[in-house]
């Protein structure tokens, strides 16, 4: 990529900025997910998948991937501006999460040049939605035990097994799947295989499964003898655990590559100042609550640390000590923080956190506590917490496997 | 300072806990809260007429108004069983329906309604309105006129309001907050709404009180009013802490089960610390709970003790059912994210009490301002 | 024990008030410690020995214990009101903690008649000095594995070895000491016996230990070649993983048959209230502060808890659940309450939190950070605070063992 | 409310921070720390002179009064890193002192003292007293009188005053908060008294300013009074989050050490998830800390992002140094509580900070009243 030329950014910027102005709808008369895990109508599918169209047709979408897979070939500054832009006009997320953020950049990083043309594109147009078939229903954590089989007959493999917790899993084209091809190997990582599979062919059948919220999202899917191409295998076989580890670093944000935009709008410290600021107590505004108060600074300076904690992952100097440290810890970092942050603003709600999603009397129509209950998907799903803790003490501070 | 509440365990007590254990866990199997969530009454009202036979809906009734002739103490042990099993019904608003009436009623509207309570008719309060204030006293909703009351204004959170016989609404009424006694069958059309609430195995109304008149012999005694609302908001709170609690004690129980029985990396999740440790502490803040909520219910008539010990003892729930719950969904991994598991039904009962009659932080405050 | 007498309880109730008035030196021209692990100087050690022997000379410790061992022969109730009374004129504490409350209840549940003969009136009246030698240095929380051998020679054992923490070490004259006399067992519990030893005899040596707090209180012993009469064992060889357990158990609360009195002072949320009431901050009282009083009012409610789950004990209906569950919490509960609330109460003292003990700037002497610091004996010693959630884990919830 | 602070570095910085890592590491190894603790003097005179010569007596001090010329974000990292190592000296009194003159003081002032102290004058302030305020404005003792100044009243915590040649104190002169300087050889005997302060690393102490005058010429700019104690308070806290933060990592990795050394129960202690997700409590928490300390330092002289970010900065590090410091002790266990552990001098030096130029809550506090 060529060097940046800051005039060149500066227009750009200034498009992206106009463009979002005027193409964001604040209204499309229902209400939108926050979070691709959340997409539980094809109304909101179908919304989703055309904006995210638009905003790559309009070049601020994998700007900065290279052309020839239908990026712009633009230096990374020009995706973020394009992104900033996207945020500050409040932009619908962009859909698909799992092509955007964890097929492409494994693609882009380690993928053959057939893997590339064929799906990149595909990728950032929301053409081939994608999805993950990682976790099983009895190994949520377990990864390295999936026991999902495909066995190599001739130029396929026949894949048996169920997968769960897969995002989009109904309306997914391809899905990157982690799947037992040696179940003789001696280590039990060393056992597993990586493949770029097609959803939408005999023997897949996805499953909704229905959300703590009352809502859908997810699916399980259930694999009886489907025939998938030898040519999706990532890897030489037997390697799909490096490469599933790889792809999981993507999503702890240890690892560049994606295309821009944001799969995840949350509500920040502003968001739930604002809701503080509407709400009464006792007859008085809630904000000049003393004990409200400091809640609320506890909350604005730690979303803080976590914004700024991002921006010094970029110097150098500042990381050297613990170099991955920064970078291991997001996911649980901001997991946490969203799943507590909401759980206040639940309080904050006063009588009327009895009030969910559908009654006219919610407070913001019930986000908060939706909010809340979803926010367990970040924190279970990907590693839970629980898994964090042991990566970060393991990896980054040194401390021996538990 | 001195008094802030003391264990006391009375035989009625101990009998009643014991009965209701067993009939909330027979009566109340999950699969049955599950199937009653689907329906659109809520409840089952061969259960109710089984409650109303056992005596349960007397037991803080006198005697003489065809009652039991114990107290709200007596109360507690049965709902906190009822929480444990996520019963549902209007066992606790038709409580606290007599406990207005009780404290605030004449003696011709006692006499009148406390039997047909305890014989099992349903019946509520209509407390809240649309500024979320807790503070009972703070009342918008009016009644006016003489000999005829003409009302007026919104009331929410009115539980079980379709099922009941009688609402009991607090209005602004001379000046002053008042009491006031709603046949049901007076309802006009349209006056009820049902809410969509955070606790799905709750049914809780919106009540429209614009264009309902009722006689003036229907307002409670106005010189008790004041008190009768402190009465009820304790009372509430009491009752809610019982809930909770036993609501905690099935959430462990729950988790503790699932952390026994589910495999990862080759061995029981629970043997992991980070899972042990924090259930621990949820045990732990159960247990201050459950004796914060004995405390309550043993010293609940002593004047002053009562409402320190109660409002320590609703602080005390919300503090251990919330944790409790949320970690309930967590530690069960990817199934505590599905709508099958039943660690969300303890999360959004959690958030629905929290919600109702004051939450940790307002109770604190009023305590601050007794003991402080 | 007889049955109670209403009207003899209220009478001895009355006296012991009236003595307890009368005997509490409010101001004895020196700090005495808070707790038996505290006890830093002969000047200190003098004055509570004295103390005790006189409390149980009038009656007041042990009095429901057998008057053929130097107790009062009276039902439990009667100590119940000398403690109260105790405790209401703030007498200091009980000296011999470790013979009062580990080695006391042991003998009389399972000692010999000779054992109780010996060493119970002693243990009362303060001359012998007990001190339990239970941790080594090397083997913190993992009691069964201690190394220090005993090996039988005629009528007495040779010790070598060495063990920590041994509360007033150098004054004790006697050790209730787990060691290993069968290093080959194949369960290490197996190998371990119990003793009741004397501490002053040849080849006992004891070296203070300087806590965190820059004080003394404890000491190291070590053991070469000691010899210490066979006739101390308690239990049968082999036994003594079993014996020291129970005698834990006494100290976790989880069994009766103390003495009476109280072996350290705790500051309580009314001792933090007052302080509260005596800071300023940015000019104003401390305690009109919202925060600090939701602070506050949430160590009251969990002090409350506590002392509540104490009585709740008693009351089996209510504890049927998991009958030996509040027994078990309640080390945990109170010693981590302890260092918390220390904690609290020096942040209350503001920039004066910059003292500590000897300054005359120092708020109350300096004991809420002295306090603080020491709190930690009780976290760590007796089985960490890690180590009960453990137990409790394990024991009452039925979960599995890490 | 846009901008609450943003990480930046510069060249110099980063420089500083390299230098300053190996100096401290090398010079202020724990044994030299705990031997200094049973010094009186309390820090080493010739590592002293190794700073000046080094140039950091004067980083935030302009050329023009013989100083580098840079700021209070490149002593940041130097700060930071003698907090890592508990290097006890008198570098941060002196360099507030130069930050009071340069914020207060009138020409003649700034350039008969600033060179000194950049050449090696160590000196120091005296702000606090007796009533315990934090705002720095609440001053009580006075300076009376003419072209003579007679000063009275008494000062807590003037850290390093037996080493100072300088004294910069704040006095209640003409209706108004002022700020005065002493020459240390002109205290009378008697006037400093040797505090006995939880950090046993710093050197505190008492002044009398009863019987001490000096020349109006020592009063620093009175106009500009108020402005340089807001700036003091600032760049005190700053200075303070630095040591703090350089202190929680030396904690943790003292801490994480010891987990994988120490045995029990046959495994290494680091490998029971009891001891190993609390530290990555306080290793996440102090990421956080460290991230807020270095946007302070670059936001530090942007008008209210400054005052913002400073403020964050202290709230964090204090959080991140108590939990690290509290853990330490309980995860080394029995040694823990000895005084041979280190635990307790990272324990203490955080109630020290957390004690100085004000708590959490208080910054909490002014935060919520500028931003909420």
């Amino acid at each position: 990529m060529s060097e940046v030329n800051e005039k060149e950014l500066a227009e750009f910027a200034a498009e992206a900025d106009a463009w979002f102005a005027e193409n964001v709808d604040p209204d499309p008369g229902f209400m939108l997910p926050l979070t691709f895990m959340e997409v539980g109508t094809d109304q909101q599918f179908d919304f989703l998948r055309q904006w995210q169209n638009k905003v790559w047709e309009a070049g601020y979408l994998g700007a900065a991937w290279p052309r020839e897979y239908g990026g712009g070939g633009l230096p990374e500054a020009f995706q973020r501006a394009a992104t900033k832009a996207m945020r500050k006009h409040n932009g619908p997320i962009m859909l698909n999460a799992i092509g955007l953020n964890w097929t492409g950049p494994l693609l882009l990083d380690i993928g053959s040049e057939a893997h590339k043309a064929k799906y990149l594109k595909g990728i950032l147009s929301a053409e081939d939605i994608w999805c993950q078939g990682f976790s099983e229903p009895e190994h949520g954590s377990d990864l390295g035990n999936a026991q999902t089989r495909a066995v190599r007959e001739g130029e396929e493999y026949v894949v048996n097994g169920s997968k769960i917790w897969t995002t989009q899993g109904n309306y997914a084209k391809y899905m990157i799947l982690l799947a037992r091809t040696d179940p003789d190997a001696p280590r039990k990582y060393d056992g597993l295989s990586f493949f770029l599979a097609p959803m939408q062919i005999p023997g897949v059948e996805t499953h909704p499964i229905r959300k703590l919220t009352g809502e859908y999202g997810f699916t399980q899917t259930f694999f009886t003898d489907a025939r998938i191409p030898a040519d999706g295998l990532i890897g030489a076989e037997g390697e799909g655990w490096k490469v599933a580890m790889r792809t999981l670093e993507y999503e702890r944000g240890a690892r560049g590559g994606q295309p821009g935009g944001y799969v995840i709008t949350e509500r920040d410290a502003f968001d739930v100042l604002d809701l503080a600021r509407r709400m009464m107590r006792g007859g008085e505004p809630l904000m000049e609550d003393p004990v409200m108060q400091d809640r609320l600074m506890d909350f604005i300076i730690e979303i803080q640390a976590n914004r700024l904690c991002q921006e010094r992952q970029k110097v150098a100097p500042l990381t050297s000590d613990r170099p991955m440290g920064l970078a291991l810890s997001s996911k649980l970092m901001s997991t946490e923080l969203v799943r507590r942050l909401n759980e206040f603003a639940v309080t904050l709600t006063g009588p009327r956190a009895g009030y969910y999603v559908g009654d006219e009397n919610a407070v913001d129509e019930g986000i908060w506590a939706r909010g809340y209950l979803n926010a367990f998907s970040a924190t279970i799903g990907g590693g839970t917490s629980q898994i964090q803790h042991n990566i970060i003490g393991e990896h980054v501070l040194g401390l021996p496997k538990s | 300072m001195e008094n802030l509440g003391r264990i006391g365990f009375s035989e009625e007590q101990a009998d009643l806990l014991e009965v209701a254990e067993s009939f909330c866990r027979e009566r109340s199997p999950v699969e049955r809260v599950r199937a009653l969530i689907r329906d659109s009454l809520g409840h089952d009202p061969a259960v109710w007429q089984e409650m109303a036979e056992l005596g349960w809906l007397g037991i803080a009734i006198p005697e003489a108004y065809g009652g039991v002739g114990l107290g709200l103490a007596e109360v507690v042990p049965v709902v906190e069983q009822m929480g444990r099993r996520l019963m549902a019904g209007p066992f606790v608003s038709t409580t606290l329906a007599g406990q207005a009436l009780l404290a605030g009623g004449t003696e011709a509207q006692k006499a009148a309604w406390l039997p047909r309570l305890a014989e099992g008719m349903p019946a509520t309060l209509a407390l809240m309105e649309a500024d979320g204030n807790w503070d009972l006293e703070a009342v918008t909703a009016t009644a006016e006129g003489g000999a005829t009351l003409s009302l007026s204004g919104q009331k929410l959170f009115v539980e079980n309001a379709a099922t009941a016989g009688l609402v009991i609404a607090s209005v602004f009424h001379d000046g002053a907050p008042a009491l006031v006694l709603i046949e049901t069958e007076a309802l006009p059309d349209g006056a009820l709404r049902r809410e969509t609430v955070i606790d799905e195995t709750r049914r809780s109304f919106e009540l429209t009180l614009d264009g309902i008149s009722v006689p003036s012999s229907q307002l409670l005694d106005t010189g008790k009013a004041r008190a009768a609302l402190s009465h009820i908001h304790l009372a509430a709170n009491l009752l809610a802490t019982a809930e909770m609690t036993g609501c905690t004690q099935a959430c462990i129980d729950y988790t503790i089960d699932y952390l026994n029985t589910r495999k990862q990396f080759g061995k029981l999740i629970g043997s992991y610390q980070a899972l042990k440790h924090p259930s621990v502490d949820a045990y732990v803040t159960y247990e201050q709970a459950r004796s914060h909520l004995y405390s309550a219910a043993h010293s609940f008539t002593e004047q002053g003790t009562g409402e320190v010990a109660t409002r320590m003892a609703k602080t005390a729930a919300d503090k251990a059912l919330s944790f409790a719950a949320d970690r309930a969904i967590q530690f069960h991994g990817g199934f505590g994210f599905t709508y099958d598991c039943d660690a969300h039904l303890y999360r959004r009962r959690a958030i629905w009490h929290a919600s109702q009659h004051g939450d940790a932080a307002w109770h604190k405050r009023k305590l601050a301002q007794m003991l402080l």
